[in-house]
């Protein structure tokens, strides 16, 4: 397929004198991609626009080529969607509310049943098949809800903190299953606060704030172009003080920390070349760990959203 | 040391047919606890009875040495619970609604007005104080929360899913405000979370929980015990396959992770040497963005113990 | 299509089950409480009389407001209030179609309790109505099956135009309650209710007509009838429910595109 | 906004053995008078109060002999009873208070007691504190009770006091009795409507709702209560509507129930009216158990 999975243009949209989502211009192709943020910074916004439940101020998004709004439901054929409130079906059977929602994609009769048995086996929920959603837990409903987004395999996925009130177990499923997913060439919109899990499915995000883009791309990119911090390296071992003094006397930091006697904090313009040093280092036995910061999200989100947050 | 703070002696409880806990048997003698199991494992069960709430059809909880079928609600103004929903007294202020829950505690009037302007300026919400709680966040609401937990000067916390819902930055504040109450001043910590990565930061032992019955109980650092002398290794971009051909080559065996730059590399008869992975990518014109010995995330522990039976 | 009949399954099957059907229920017996304590402590009484006197104006005036509010606005709200809506919504199907599901499974469930309002005081009235020989019986039958059946039709017909305001209210207002109480009771029941021209203008007033024709009651003032020198006739009364009724539909659906999910 | 890093504190102070209803009554008492058509309400009583007692002194000193007048008056326009100006002038003011005044408040200060709690999960807070779901009730029922009375009771007893104090002395024997009277009415009715109201904000949890289905059971009731009594000529029918009910609860207390016939028999009513009240304190206390076991 050409054209991009999801693509914005100028996207903005207020609540009366609320801002929820300013300009924004991105373009998805395909894989996972983490959507990530601080509560309130437009993050559910996009999600409803992208999926025509509310009405953008300005600006529009197109869907594989195709303006979406809200009257534009063929578009929906090619979107599935688990949005971040909780299910409220309460009364319902889980397979009556899957079964539902397949006839409403236009399935019938026996496919549609065919299609939920498959979404249920899927999420691992084939056992509790017929017990009605207010009897399950926070966690079962969520997978629920990625079962009946799942529920036409469609080529866009796009999943509001799916992993919320998940027990590890289940969180460890979801994210199986959304790995797997995207293997095939499929596109995962994928917003979670738990940056861990983030960082272990994908290295491809979208961060927010304020309802404006911050970043997006690759993690290491978005690294790199943050340019006015320095690069950490920390390592453990013995004889850290040599280290210290060899790489010192090279020029190649821009700033050393030393941490009780095992342990060193080297800061750093060219990581690369302070990692191919520190190998060399390393070979003759001296360090125990090695740790360098552009490797976690953690640490990035921070440099990010904590710096510029209040 | 005195009394255990929580003792559970078969503790049995059944609602109607259902048996949400099968004769429990724990002892929690102070610290931090995390209290771990999937959904539906009889956690707000056990909660209820240490409240005193629930009357347990057989055996006895007792907590700071007092039975809590009995005198439930003595125990419970020297217990600080945070529940999982939001839980306020609507049409109050912030600060007015969190002294009148330290009066029902026993606060005299003045006392517990006070008492709640130091604990909101404790969680952060000092500015917010005279603000109706329905007007705020959701990271605001979660503080709130454990404001109204500690309003009354409890002995033990329990809290429910603390951190649930809230975006890193506040989810790191509410980590830093357990860590301050529990570290600084001695309050015991019951802690039920999904989320494994801040019940390792937070507790020292770990119950876990599953179907009604203790499936173990133990401290954290015995669970996630280094295994067997592998490392964890992240190689930088692009070279993730050849590291894993060259390991795997050199006699290593060599397991991919996430996002396929990381692996954890071992040997089965020998323990893993840092300067033999260094060595191994200097050969191989490799770069090695991070190396550490592989302990077992408590995660995959507590999998782990769930997948034993 | 299908997507309104799977719709209206699901509405249907979400009010009927469990004890969600009770409430309803529970106003939809009243008359037969009222009746229960009419014959037991009244003096001689002339049970078709007391039908058409009292239990067809309670239906009108009580039942049918509050049984179709008690139905048909948790149909819409408890969709839309937690934005449950939204999975309906964003199926490749228009927003008209599980609206319109909505509001037939809603009138669907709407119907027992109707049937047990209409049906129970009619069997209470029958059993003590006995007729003396097999002739007047069967003419008495005939009376009563009109009766009756006049009045199931009425409201049913009538919870279909109230039913639709309610979904409207229910799609366009976050406060779908007091507009339908507002709807229903005030301008519907109150004003129907009041004497002189003014009550050409409430929907009451063609329900009123309808159940002058079909439940025989044909005297201009009877019982809690308000009094009206030309009633309408069938064709204006079905036209005006009918108008009530389409104009409610379009403009939810209307309402539907425009609305934001919470 | 700011981070002041205040440090969290041990509490040293002494701790009271008060009971843990006594608190939530005050608080309830404050969250009542927070909403602003309650505070209206209130005035507009205590102010009608005082423009009453000013009345009874005008009457009392400035026209000594206002009473034979009315008398006279009465008799002249042909009324059948024997008049008897004094209980029957204060029913007439209690019934002045009770309608205008203690309805409306009950709806609108009911949905403070326990749609609120509902709506924001309050009951959690409360239950996970030392308080039962019985020293729960008691707090906001006593609460609710005492301000009814303050807004009903209050000005009625003022009035009372202006027209003892400024009349003559055999005048007292007269209305001696009225005090008890109307405080065990209102009473009595403040609780059974606080229990009911209670009841149904649980059953519905919702405060529209509540308020709607409170409206409808007294209208409705009253209407059905007309035509139950058309039906079957049986005045016990009328016990059925709560404002009738009411109006004969006070009356009979006051003893000066009138002597027509379209009032249900005292005995039916208040079996009716304590009916209500078990029957919502039952529901109240299932509710309030069940709410009780967190999580």
């Amino acid at each position: 397929m050409s054209a991009p999975a999801i693509k914005t243009v100028g996207l903005s949209r207020w609540y009366g004198e609320v801002q929820g989502l300013a300009g924004l211009d991105v373009t998805i192709q395909h894989g996972v991609v983490g959507l990530l943020g601080p509560n309130g910074s437009g993050k559910s916004t996009l999600m409803r626009l992208l999926t025509g439940q509310i009405h953008a101020s300005r600006g529009y998004v197109e869907i594989f080529g195709e303006r979406m709004t809200p009257g534009h439901f063929k578009s929906f054929r090619v979107l599935g969607h688990a949005p971040g409130e909780d299910i409220h079906f309460e009364n319902e059977r889980a397979c009556d509310f899957l079964l539902l929602l397949a006839k409403l994609g236009g399935e019938s009769g026996a496919s549609a049943r065919d299609r939920v048995d498959k979404a249920l086996d899927r999420i691992g929920m084939t056992p509790k098949a017929n017990v009605r959603l207010r009897e399950m837990s926070k966690g079962m409903r969520q997978r629920i809800k990625v079962a009946q987004a799942i529920l036409f395999e469609p080529p866009l996925l796009l999943l509001d903190e799916p992993l919320n009130g998940m027990d590890p177990p289940s969180r460890r499923q979801t994210l199986d299953l959304v790995r797997e997913y995207s293997n095939t060439e499929r596109t995962v919109l994928l917003a979670s606060h738990v940056l861990h899990e983030v960082d272990a499915i994908t290295d491809h995000l979208i961060m927010l704030h304020h309802g404006r883009l911050l970043a997006e791309g690759q993690l290491s990119d978005i690294r790199n172009l943050i340019e006015q911090k320095p690069r950490r390296a920390t390592i453990r071992g013995k004889g850290l003080t040599q280290i210290a003094a060899k790489l010192l006397s090279e020029d190649r930091l821009s700033g050393l920390t030393m941490e009780g006697d095992d342990c060193l904090h080297l800061d750093t313009r060219d990581l690369t070349k302070l990692l191919l040093e520190l190998q060399q280092v390393g070979a003759d036995g001296q360090i125990e760990t090695l740790e360098t910061d552009d490797q976690k999200l953690d640490a990035v989100y921070d440099m990010l959203v904590g710096g510029s947050a209040r | 040391m005195s009394a255990p703070i929580i003792a559970l002696d078969g503790l049995l409880v059944r609602y109607g047919k259902f048996t949400a806990l099968h004769g429990v048997d724990a002892i929690f003698s102070g610290g931090s606890l995390g209290l771990l199991g999937p959904n539906g494992a009889g956690k707000s069960t056990m909660l209820r009875s240490i409240l005193g709430l629930v009357r347990p059809t057989a055996g006895t909880a007792q907590v700071l040495g007092v039975d809590a079928r009995k005198s439930g609600t003595e125990l419970r103004r020297r217990i600080g619970y945070m529940p999982e929903r939001d839980a306020y007294i609507g049409g109050f202020s912030a600060v007015r609604g969190l002294a009148h829950l330290a009066e029902i505690c026993g606060f005299p009037k003045d006392d517990a007005m006070l008492r709640a302007h130091d604990v909101l300026h404790f969680v952060g919400l000092g500015e917010e104080r005279y603000r109706e709680v329905s007007t705020f966040s959701t990271g605001m609401r979660q503080r709130y929360k454990l404001a109204a937990a500690l309003v009354h000067d409890p002995e033990v916390l329990f809290l429910d899913e603390p951190t649930n819902g809230l975006d890193p930055q506040s989810r790191a504040r509410m980590l830093g405000l357990i860590e301050r109450i529990t570290k600084d001043h001695g309050l015991h910590l019951v802690l039920a979370s999904h989320l494994l990565h801040d019940v390792e930061r937070l507790c020292q032992e770990v119950w876990v929980m599953e179907g009604g019955k203790m499936r173990l109980s133990g401290s954290i650092s015995d669970l996630t015990a280094a295994a067997r002398g592998a490392r964890r290794v992240t190689i930088a971009n692009d070279q993730g396959a050849a590291f894993h051909a060259a390991a795997e080559a050199a006699g290593f065996a060599c397991s991919r992770e996430g996002d396929g730059r990381s692996f954890v590399v071992h040997h089965e008869d020998r323990v893993v040497e840092p300067d033999e992975i260094f060595r191994l990518a200097q050969n191989n014109q490799m770069v090695i963005t991070s190396i550490r010995p592989a302990a077992r995330s408590l995660e995959d522990a507590f999998l782990e113990v769930l997948e034993g039976e | 299509m299908n997507g309104v009949m799977t719709v209206t399954a699901f509405a249907w099957r979400q009010r009927v089950r469990g004890l969600r059907l009770l409430a309803p229920l529970a106003i939809a017996l009243l008359p037969s409480l009222v009746l229960l304590l009419g014959l037991t402590f009244g003096h001689n009484p002339d049970p078709l009389n007391l039908y058409r006197r009292f239990l067809v104006p309670v239906s009108l005036y009580f039942v049918l407001p509050f049984v179709t509010m008690f139905v048909m606005l948790p149909v819409l709200q408890e969709l839309y209030s937690k934005g449950a809506i939204g999975y309906f919504f964003t199926r490749p199907v228009p927003r008209w179609q599980p609206l319109l599901g909505l509001f037939l499974g809603g009138w669907l469930a709407t119907i027992p309790a109707f049937l047990a309002a209409v049906l129970v005081p009619a069997a209470m009235c029958m059993a003590v109505d006995q007729a003396a020989d097999t002739e007047t019986m069967t003419n008495l039958t005939e009376v009563w099956m009109q009766t009756v059946g006049g009045l199931f039709g009425v409201l049913v017909l009538a919870s279909l135009a109230y039913g639709a305001l309610c979904l409207l209210f229910g799609v366009w207002s976050k406060k779908p309650i007091l507009w339908s109480f507002f709807a229903l009771f005030i301008w519907g029941v109150l004003f129907g209710t009041l004497p002189g021209d003014g009550q050409m203008w409430s929907l009451h007033y063609y329900l009123f007509g309808l159940a002058r024709e079909w439940c025989g009651i044909t005297e201009i003032w009877t019982g809690m009838f308000p009094p009206v020198e030309n009633p309408p006739t069938v064709f204006v009364s079905l036209m005006g429910l009918g108008l009530v009724m389409t104009v409610s539909l379009l403009l939810a659906a209307f309402a539907a595109r425009q609305r934001d999910i919470l | 906004m700011a981070f002041r890093a205040a440090e969290y504190e041990r509490y040293t102070g002494p701790r009271s053995k008060r009971p843990a209803w006594w608190p939530l009554l005050t608080a309830t008492l404050q969250r009542g008078w927070s909403s602003r058509w309650v505070r209206r309400i209130t005035w507009i009583s205590l102010i009608q109060g005082f423009g009453l007692c000013v009345l009874a002194y005008v009457l009392n000193d400035v026209v000594p002999t206002w009473r034979e007048l009315t008398e006279r008056v009465g008799e002249m326009a042909g009324a059948e009873d024997e008049i008897k100006l004094d209980g029957r002038v204060y029913l007439w003011l209690l019934n002045m208070f009770v309608y205008p005044v203690l309805l409306p408040l009950a709806l609108l200060f009911g949905y403070d007691l326990i749609s609120k709690d509902l709506e924001t999960n309050a009951t959690e807070a409360y239950f996970a504190r030392p308080i039962t779901p019985a020293s729960y009730l008691l707090g906001r029922t006593l609460a609710f009770v005492g301000f009814l009375l303050a807004a009903t009771l209050g000005p009625m007893l003022m009035v009372w006091l202006a027209d003892y104090a400024t009349s003559e002395a055999e005048h007292f024997q007269e209305i001696a009795k009225v005090p008890l009277g109307i405080t065990l009415a209102l009473s009595f009715i403040a609780v059974v409507l606080a229990l009911f109201v209670q009841a149904v904000s649980v059953l519905t949890k919702s405060g529209t709702w509540t308020n709607l289905i409170f409206v409808v059971i007294f209208l409705f009731g009253s209407a059905m209560a007309s035509i139950l009594y058309n039906m079957t000529d049986n005045v016990d029918m009328l016990s059925i509507s709560l404002l009738h009910n009411v109006f004969v609860v006070c009356a009979y207390i006051m003893d000066e129930l009138p002597k027509r016939q379209d009032y249900a028999d005292p005995g039916v009513v208040f079996t009716v009216m304590s009916g209500i009240g078990i029957v919502s304190f039952m529901i109240l206390m299932r509710g309030l158990r069940r709410r009780s076991m967190l999580g």
